[in-house]
C-alpha cells in the first residue's frame, strides 16, 4: 500500500453520475485531457436510479379542457395555444424552494431546460412518447403544469447511460472503481486529489488545474432511505475536511412514497399518474393538508402530512409507521404502460401487486438539498462574499447552487445535475484554456491517507476495545432518522448532536476485519463512515441554529417561516472540529416572485 | 454470416435427403448389398439425388466443423489454416463421393457375383 | 419454490470465497444467519459482512435492481442478489449457494474482473451517431419504431446473459448478448446514422453468428429483456444491409424534414 | 459450465453433429468400397450387420433424429418471433425424436434378433 505515484490530467471529475458525465462530456469537445472517477462503475452511478422524470417546459401536453388540475392529459396540436411557460417553472421551482433557492441560477436551469431535454433525445434517449412522436409529458409534485418528461419508470437509467456512452464517443478517461480520497485546497487553491485503486488498494495523488465534484448525495445517514448504497456525501465531507464550506446542510427532502420498512422509492409518478395516499380509516387525508393539490402537493407537505398521520395514530403495519398509496383506480393497462418498474419493486420488495392491492409506504430520506456552495458555473465558493476556490467545481446533488432552496421540486434534480454539469464543464474547459496551470503540491496529503488507512487496519494501539464500524453506522442512521427526521426540535436535534460526537469518538478505535489490498469493501464502508459522520455533525449544527420552520427543515418549536430571520442561506466551515456558521444572502428578485406564503 | 447461410441452407436441404435416404435405403432394415443399393442406383436420377445429398452433407458437416472448432478461442486465430484444410477434406469427400455413386455401375464385376 | 417454513429460523448462506493473492483456489465457506421476513439475497450478504466477516466482498450500490452491481450466480443461475428473496432459494434444509458470475477472472470472492464486458460494449460503439443535421425540436419517432426498440434501453448492464451464455464460457472474443442487444437498440433506432456500418461489424466472426440460439441469456436477464431475439433480428437485417441502410437514410430525412433543422454541431449535442 | 435446459440442447446438438460427422467419414469409407467392386462392398458391409452393430445403429437414429430435430426448431427461431416458447420447443424437438427412436429402433432390435 505504498508507491506513491502521480497521476496528471488537465481536468479530474470525481463522480460519474450526470452531473460529472455532463461536464466531462462537455469539457471534452475541447480536446483537453479529462479523466472521471467514479467509486462504482459509472454507469452503476446513483443518478440511474431516478425514475419520474425530468422537467423542462417543452409545452407538449396540456389537461383537457374543464376536468381541473388532476384531470386527463391530451396533447397540444401543433399551434394549439402553450398551458406552460418558463416564468410559471420559474415560479413552481421558487415557491417549491421556500424562497430560500437563488433565482439568478433558478432562471439559468430553466431556461436551458428544453434544449438540455433536445440534447438528449438527439443523443439517442429513448423517451415516453406521444402518438405522433413528440415527447410525453406527465404532471409532477409541486408543478403547476405538465412538463415532466419521462421514460416509463426509468427516466435516469436512459438519461445516465445516453450520456456515459456520448462520453466514451469523445473519448473521455474514466477510472472506474477509483475512490477519492482527499481534496488538496492550499491557500484557496485546489492542487488536485487523492485516490485509491480499489482494484489494488494503491493510493494515487492526482494532480490536475481543475477538478470538480459530482459525488452525488448523501441520503445514507438515515435509516430508511431511497438512495443507494454508495450515497455516503463523501464529496461532500471531502471538502468539508478541505476547508470548504458547507451551505443549507440542514435541508434533506423526504420522500412522501418509500417502500414500507425498505425504503425503495415508489417513485412522485404514481400520484402524478393519479395514485391516492389513505390511511388506515381509509380515509384520503391530503384532503386535509392540502385540499388543493393533494397528493401533488410538494414532497416537504406530503411527507410531514404523513408523519402526522403515522404520529397521531393513523398509520399501518406492524410498527404502525406506514400508509397506503393507492393505484387501483388507474387500471392494470396504465399502471404496465407507465410504471412497470415501480410495480415489479412492490411485487419483489413487498409483496404487492398494485394492480389489485394498496402498496404500503413510509417517507424516505431522499434528496440532498445542501452540499458545496457553488455558482451557476459550478465554481465553488469559500465564503458569504463569494470568494473562489479557485480550480475547484462542483455540480449535480453534492452541490448547492441552490436552485432547490429548502425543499426541491420533483423532475428537477436531473434538471439541475445535467445542466449545471455541462456548465462546469464549459467553465473548466475555459479555465483551463485561459492558462491556468498545474500547481504545487506542499502537503504530504498521501502520507495521511496512508495513515488513515493503516489506522483502520490496526485499530487504536493504545485501547483493545475495537468498535465495529458498521455498528457505529447503525447507530449513526438511528439517531439521524429519530431526531434529524422529518420533525425536528431542539431537544431531538441536542440528542443527535451528542450522539454523533459520541459515535466519532468511538470512531476513532473502530478497526475493520479486511486486512487485504485489493478490493477491500470493508475498508471503503469505514471510510465512507467517516464521512456519514463528518456531515451529520453539520447537519445536525445547522439544523439547531435555524429556528424557524422552511421546507423540508421543519420545526416542532418553532413551525413558523421566518423571513425576517432566516431568508438566508446558511454555511458551515470546519473548525476545530467544531462547524462554525456564517450565513449568506439570497439571491431574490424582489419585483418577480418576492417572498409568499406558501400555500397548497 | 456465410458458413451460417451455409449451414442453415444444406440443413433444410438434409431434412429433405435425408428422410429419403433413410426411407428408401434403410428402411426396412434388411439385409443391404451392392445389388439393392445398385437397383435404385441404376436410375441417373437417383444417382443425381444421392450427388446432391453427398454434397449437402458435406458442405453440413464441414461447416459445422468449422464452426464447433472457431467457438474455441485458441483455435480462432487458426481459422484461415482450419478452414483451407477443411476444404481440402471436402473436395477429397466431394470427389471420392461422386466416385463412390457412379461406381454403381452395372459392370462385369457385378455379374460375376451373380 | 416459496419455503416460508424456514422463516425466523437459522438458515445456511454458502458462500464462494477466493482471494487470488493468497489463496490458490476457491471454497466455499458457511455462514448462518437467521431468515427474518422480507430478507434479500443482499440483505444477507450485508448481514454476514456486517456482523460475521467483513472480509466479504461483493459490488453492490442501488439495491433495487437499476445499476446493475449486484449480479451473481445463486444456486447455478444467474440473477441479482438485491431484488431475489432469501427463502425463494433455499433448498429443503434450508441452504443457498452463491457463487461469483462464471466465465470471468474472480477479483475476490463475489467480485468479478468484467474488462472484457465492458471491452465488448465499447466494441459496438454504444452511443447514438446522430445525423449531420438534426431537427430543432425532438425527432418524432412513431410509436412503431418505439415499439422496435423492445425496450432495449432498460438493460442494466449487469452481466447475467454474458455470464450465462456457453459460447462466452468457450470464447471470450464473442461480443456477448450484453453488447448485441445494445447494437440492436442503435440498428433500430431510427435517429441512428450509421446501422450499415454496426450491421457489417455484428455480422463479422464474433457477432451474431457466433450465437448458438442457447437462450440463457433470456431466461438469466433480470429486466426480461430478449437478447436472442434481438440477435435473430440482427442477423436477418445483415442478410439485407444494404437495402437496410438506404432504408434508414430516407427515413431519418423524413424525421428532419419533418422538423426545422438545424446543424448538429452545437455545443453537447 | 452453466447449467441449463439451454446448455442440454446445445451440447447434445454439438455432440451429435459431432458423432454424425465422425459416423459420416466411416459411412464413405464403407460405401467407397464400391470403388474396388461389388465383393470388397459387401464385405465392408457385412461387418455392419452384424447383430451388435444392429443395435448400435439405434443410437446413430437417435442421434440423427435428436439433431434434425432440434436443427429445424433452431430454423423456427431463425424465421418466427418464437423465443417466448423456447422451452416447449425444445422439449417438442425432444420428444418427437424420442418416440421416433423407438418407433425405428423396434424393426432395428428385432432385425438383430431375427439374424441372431
Ligand atoms: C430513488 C431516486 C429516484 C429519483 N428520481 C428522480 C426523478 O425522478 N427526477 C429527478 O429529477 N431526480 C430524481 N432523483 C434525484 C436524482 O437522481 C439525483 O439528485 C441526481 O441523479 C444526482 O446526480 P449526480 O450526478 O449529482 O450524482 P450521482 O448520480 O449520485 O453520482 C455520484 C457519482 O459520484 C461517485 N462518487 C461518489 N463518491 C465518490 C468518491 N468518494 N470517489 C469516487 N467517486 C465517488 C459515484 O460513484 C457516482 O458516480 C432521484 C433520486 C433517488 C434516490
Ligand atoms: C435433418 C438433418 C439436419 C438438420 C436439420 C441439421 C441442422 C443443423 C443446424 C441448424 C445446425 C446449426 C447449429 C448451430 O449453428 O448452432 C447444425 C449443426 C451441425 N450439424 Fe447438422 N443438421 C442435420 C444433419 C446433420 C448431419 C447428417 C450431420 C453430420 C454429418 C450434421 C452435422 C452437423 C455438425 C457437425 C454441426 C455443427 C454443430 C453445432 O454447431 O452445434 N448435421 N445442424
Ligand atoms: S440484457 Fe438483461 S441480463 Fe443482459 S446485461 Fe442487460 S439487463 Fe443484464
Ligand atoms: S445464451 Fe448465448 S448463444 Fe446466443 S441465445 Fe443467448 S447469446
Ligand atoms: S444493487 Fe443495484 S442492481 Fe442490485
Amino acid at each position: 500500500m505504498s508507491d506513491s505515484e502521480i497521476i496528471t490530467h488537465d481536468i479530474i471529475i470525481v463522480g460519474a453520475g450526470l452531473a460529472g458525465t455532463w461536464a466531462a462530456m462537455t469539457a471534452g469537445e475541447e480536446k483537453l485531457d479529462i479523466a472521471v472517477l467514479s467509486k462504482v462503475h459509472p454507469l452503476r452511478s446513483h443518478s440511474g436510479a431516478a425514475q419520474g422524470g425530468i422537467a423542462a417546459v417543452l409545452n407538449n401536453v396540456r389537461p383537457v379542457e374543464g376536468t381541473g388540475p388532476r384531470g386527463p392529459l391530451e396533447p397540444i396540436p401543433p399551434g394549439g395555444e402553450a398551458v406552460d411557460s418558463l416564468d410559471l417553472h420559474m415560479f413552481d421551482t421558487i415557491k417549491g424552494s421556500d424562497w430560500l433557492g437563488d433565482q439568478d441560477a433558478i432562471e439559468i436551469m430553466i431556461s436551458e431546460a428544453p434544449e438540455i431535454i433536445y440534447a438528449y433525445e438527439h443523443m439517442g434517449c429513448v423517451f415516453s412518447r406521444l402518438p405522433d412522436g413528440r415527447i410525453a409529458q406527465r404532471r409532477f409534485g409541486g408543478h403547476s403544469a405538465p412538463r415532466a418528461n419521462y421514460s416509463a419508470d426509468y427516466t435516469g437509467h436512459v438519461l445516465l447511460h445516453t450520456i456515459h456512452e456520448q462520453a466514451l464517443r469523445r473519448g473521455v478517461k474514466f477510472y472506474s472503481e477509483w475512490y477519492c480520497m482527499d481534496l488538496i485546497v492550499e491557500e484557496n487553491i485546489c492542487r488536485g486529489i487523492v485516490a485509491l485503486d480499489i482494484l489494488n488498494g494503491k493510493l494515487y495523488t492526482m494532480r490536475a488545474k481543475a477538478v470538480m465534484f459530482g459525488t452525488g448525495g448523501y441520503g445514507r445517514a438515515w435509516k430508511i432511505t431511497s438512495n443507494a448504497l454508495a450515497n455516503t456525501g463523501d464529496g461532500v465531507a471531502i471538502s468539508y475536511n478541505a476547508g470548504v464550506p458547507l451551505m443549507d446542510m440542514e435541508f434533506v427532502q423526504f420522500h412522501p412514497t418509500g417502500l414500507y420498512q425498505k425504503g425503495i422509492l415508489m417513485t412522485e409518478a404514481c400520484r402524478g399518474e393519479g395514485g391516492y395516499l389513505v390511511n388506515s380509516t381509509d380515509e384520503r387525508f391530503m384532503e386535509r393538508y392540502a385540499p388543493d393539490k393533494m397528493e401533488l402537493a410538494p414532497r416537504d407537505l406530503v411527507s410531514r402530512a404523513e408523519q402526522m398521520e403515522i404520529e397521531e395514530g393513523r398509520g399501518i403495519g406492524p410498527d404502525s409507521q406506514g400508509l397506503y398509496l393507492d393505484m387501483r383506480h388507474l387500471g392494470e393497462q396504465k399502471i404496465c404502460e407507465r410504471l412497470p418498474q415501480v410495480r415489479d419493486l412492490a411485487i419483489k420488495f413487498a409483496g404487492v401487486d398494485m394492480i389489485d392491492a394498496p402498496v404500503p409506504i413510509q417517507p424516505t430520506a431522499h434528496y440532498s438539498m445542501g452540499g458545496i456552495p457553488a455558482d451557476s458555473n459550478g465554481q465553488v465558493i469559500a465564503d458569504a462574499d463569494g470568494t473562489h476556490i479557485l480550480g475547484f467545481f462542483a455540480a449535480g446533488e453534492c452541490a448547492c447552487i441552490s436552485v432547490h432552496g429548502a425543499n426541491r421540486l420533483g423532475t428537477n434534480s436531473l434538471l439541475g445535475a445535467s445542466v449545471f454539469g455541462r456548465r462546469a464543464g464549459r467553465a473548466m474547459a475555459e479555465f483551463v484554456k485561459d492558462g491556468a496551470d498545474l500547481q504545487p503540491i506542499h502537503d504530504d496529503p498521501l502520507q495521511r491517507n496512508q495513515e488513515r488507512i493503516k489506522h483502520l487496519m490496526d485499530g487504536d494501539p493504545a485501547s483493545n476495545n475495537h468498535e465495529s464500524v458498521s455498528r457505529i453506522a447503525e447507530e449513526l442512521k438511528g439517531t439521524m432518522t429519530q431526531n434529524c427526521g422529518i420533525f425536528r426540535d431542539e431537544e431531538r436535534l441536542a440528542n443527535a448532536m451528542r450522539k454523533v460526537n459520541e459515535l466519532q469518538e468511538r470512531y476513532k478505535s473502530a478497526r475493520i476485519m479486511d486486512k487485504s489490498g485489493r478490493f477491500n469493501t470493508d475498508l471503503l464502508e469505514a471510510i465512507e463512515t467517516d464521512h456519514l459522520l463528518t456531515f451529520s455533525e453539520v447537519v445536525v449544527a445547522s439544523g439547531m441554529a435555524r429556528t424557524e420552520s422552511r421546507g423540508a427543515h421543519y420545526r416542532t418549536d418553532y413551525p413558523a417561516r421566518d423571513d425576517e430571520d432566516w431568508l438566508k442561506h446558511t454555511l458551515a466551515h470546519k473548525e476545530e472540529d467544531k462547524p462554525k456558521l456564517s450565513y449568506k444572502s439570497v439571491n431574490i428578485d424582489w419585483e418577480k416572485f418576492p417572498p409568499q406564503e406558501r400555500k397548497y | 454470416m456465410r458458413i451460417f447461410i451455409i449451414q442453415r441452407l444444406s440443413a433444410i436441404a438434409l431434412v429433405v435427403f435425408l428422410s429419403l435416404h433413410m426411407i428408401v435405403v434403410h428402411y426396412p432394415p434388411g439385409h443391404l448389398d451392392f445389388s439393392r443399393v445398385l437397383e435404385r442406383l441404376a436410375d441417373p436420377f437417383w444417382k443425381a439425388i444421392d450427388i446432391a445429398f453427398l454434397f449437402s452433407v458435406l458442405l453440413h458437416a464441414l461447416a459445422g466443423t468449422y464452426a464447433v472448432l472457431t467457438d474455441i478461442e485458441r483455435v480462432t486465430p487458426l481459422k484461415r489454416i482450419l478452414a483451407g484444410v477443411l476444404v481440402v477434406l471436402g473436395i477429397i469427400g466431394a470427389v471420392y463421393g461422386t466416385y463412390t455413386v457412379l461406381s454403381f455401375q452395372p459392370p462385369a464385376s457385378m455379374l460375376i457375383v451373380h | 419454490m416459496a419455503n416460508c417454513s424456514f422463516e425466523g429460523q437459522s438458515v445456511t448462506v454458502r458462500i464462494q470465497r477466493f482471494n487470488p493473492e493468497v489463496d490458490k483456489k476457491p471454497r466455499l465457506k458457511e455462514f448462518v444467519i437467521t431468515l427474518e421476513p422480507g430478507t434479500t439475497i443482499l440483505d444477507a450478504l450485508r448481514e454476514i459482512k456486517n456482523e460475521q466477516d467483513g472480509s466479504l466482498t461483493y459490488r453492490r450500490s442501488c439495491r433495487h435492481a437499476i445499476c446493475g452491481s449486484c449480479a451473481m450466480n445463486v444456486n447455478g443461475k444467474n440473477m441479482l442478489a438485491c431484488n431475489q428473496p432469501l427463502k425463494d432459494h433455499l433448498d429443503r434444509k434450508g441452504r443457498i449457494t452463491i457463487r461469483p458470475l462464471p466465465y470471468q477472472p474472480i477479483i475476490k470472492d463475489l467480485v468479478v474482473d468484467r474488462s472484457v464486458f465492458w471491452g465488448q460494449y465499447q466494441r459496438v460503439k454504444p452511443w447514438l451517431i446522430p445525423p449531420r443535421d438534426v431537427p430543432e425540436k425532438e425527432f418524432c419517432m412513431s410509436p412503431e419504431e418505439v415499439e422496435a426498440l423492445k425496450n432495449a434501453e432498460k438493460c442494466i448492464m449487469c452481466g447475467a446473459c454474458y455470464a450465462s451464455c456457453q459460447v462466452i464460457g468457450l470464447n471470450k472474443r464473442y461480443i456477448g448478448p450484453h453488447a448485441l442487444l445494445k447494437a440492436f437498440q442503435r440498428i433500430l433506432d431510427p435517429r441512428d446514422s450509421a446501422p450499415g456500418e454496426r450491421l457489417a461489424d455484428v455480422a463479422g466472426d464474433d457477432g451474431v453468428f457466433r450465437c448458438h440460439t442457447i437462450f440463457n441469456c433470456i431466461d438469466a436477464c433480470p429486466k426480461e429483456l430478449n437478447p436472442t431475439q434481438a440477435i435473430e433480428t440482427l442477423r436477418k437485417l445483415a442478410q439485407k444491409r444494404q437495402a437496410f441502410d438506404a432504408q434508414r437514410r430516407e427515413r431519418q430525412k423524413s424525421l428532419i424534414n419533418s422538423a426545422p433543422i438545424m446543424s448538429a454541431e452545437r455545443p453537447g449535442v | 459450465m452453466y447449467k441449463s435446459t439451454g446448455f442440454i440442447s446445445f451440447f447434445l446438438r454439438r455432440f451429435t453433429g459431432l458423432v454424425l460427422v465422425l459416423y459420416l467419414g466411416v459411412h464413405m469409407w464403407v460405401i467407397g468400397a464400391a470403388t474396388k467392386g461389388a465383393e470388397t462392398f459387401n464385405a465392408r458391409l457385412e461387418v455392419f450387420e452384424s447383430p451388435v452393430l444392429k443395435i448400435l445403429e439405434i443410437l446413430l437414429l437417435a442421434a440423427v433424429l435428436y439433431h434434425g430435430f432440434d436443427g429445424i426448431r433452431l430454423i423456427i427461431v431463425h424465421y418466427f418471433d418464437v423465443t417466448d416458447y423456447r422451452k416447449s420447443l425444445f422439449y417438442a424437438a425432444f420428444a418427437i425424436s424420442a418416440l421416433l427412436t423407438i418407433v425405428g429402433g423396434i424393426p432395428l432390435v428385432l432385425y438383430a434378433l431375427g439374424t441372431l
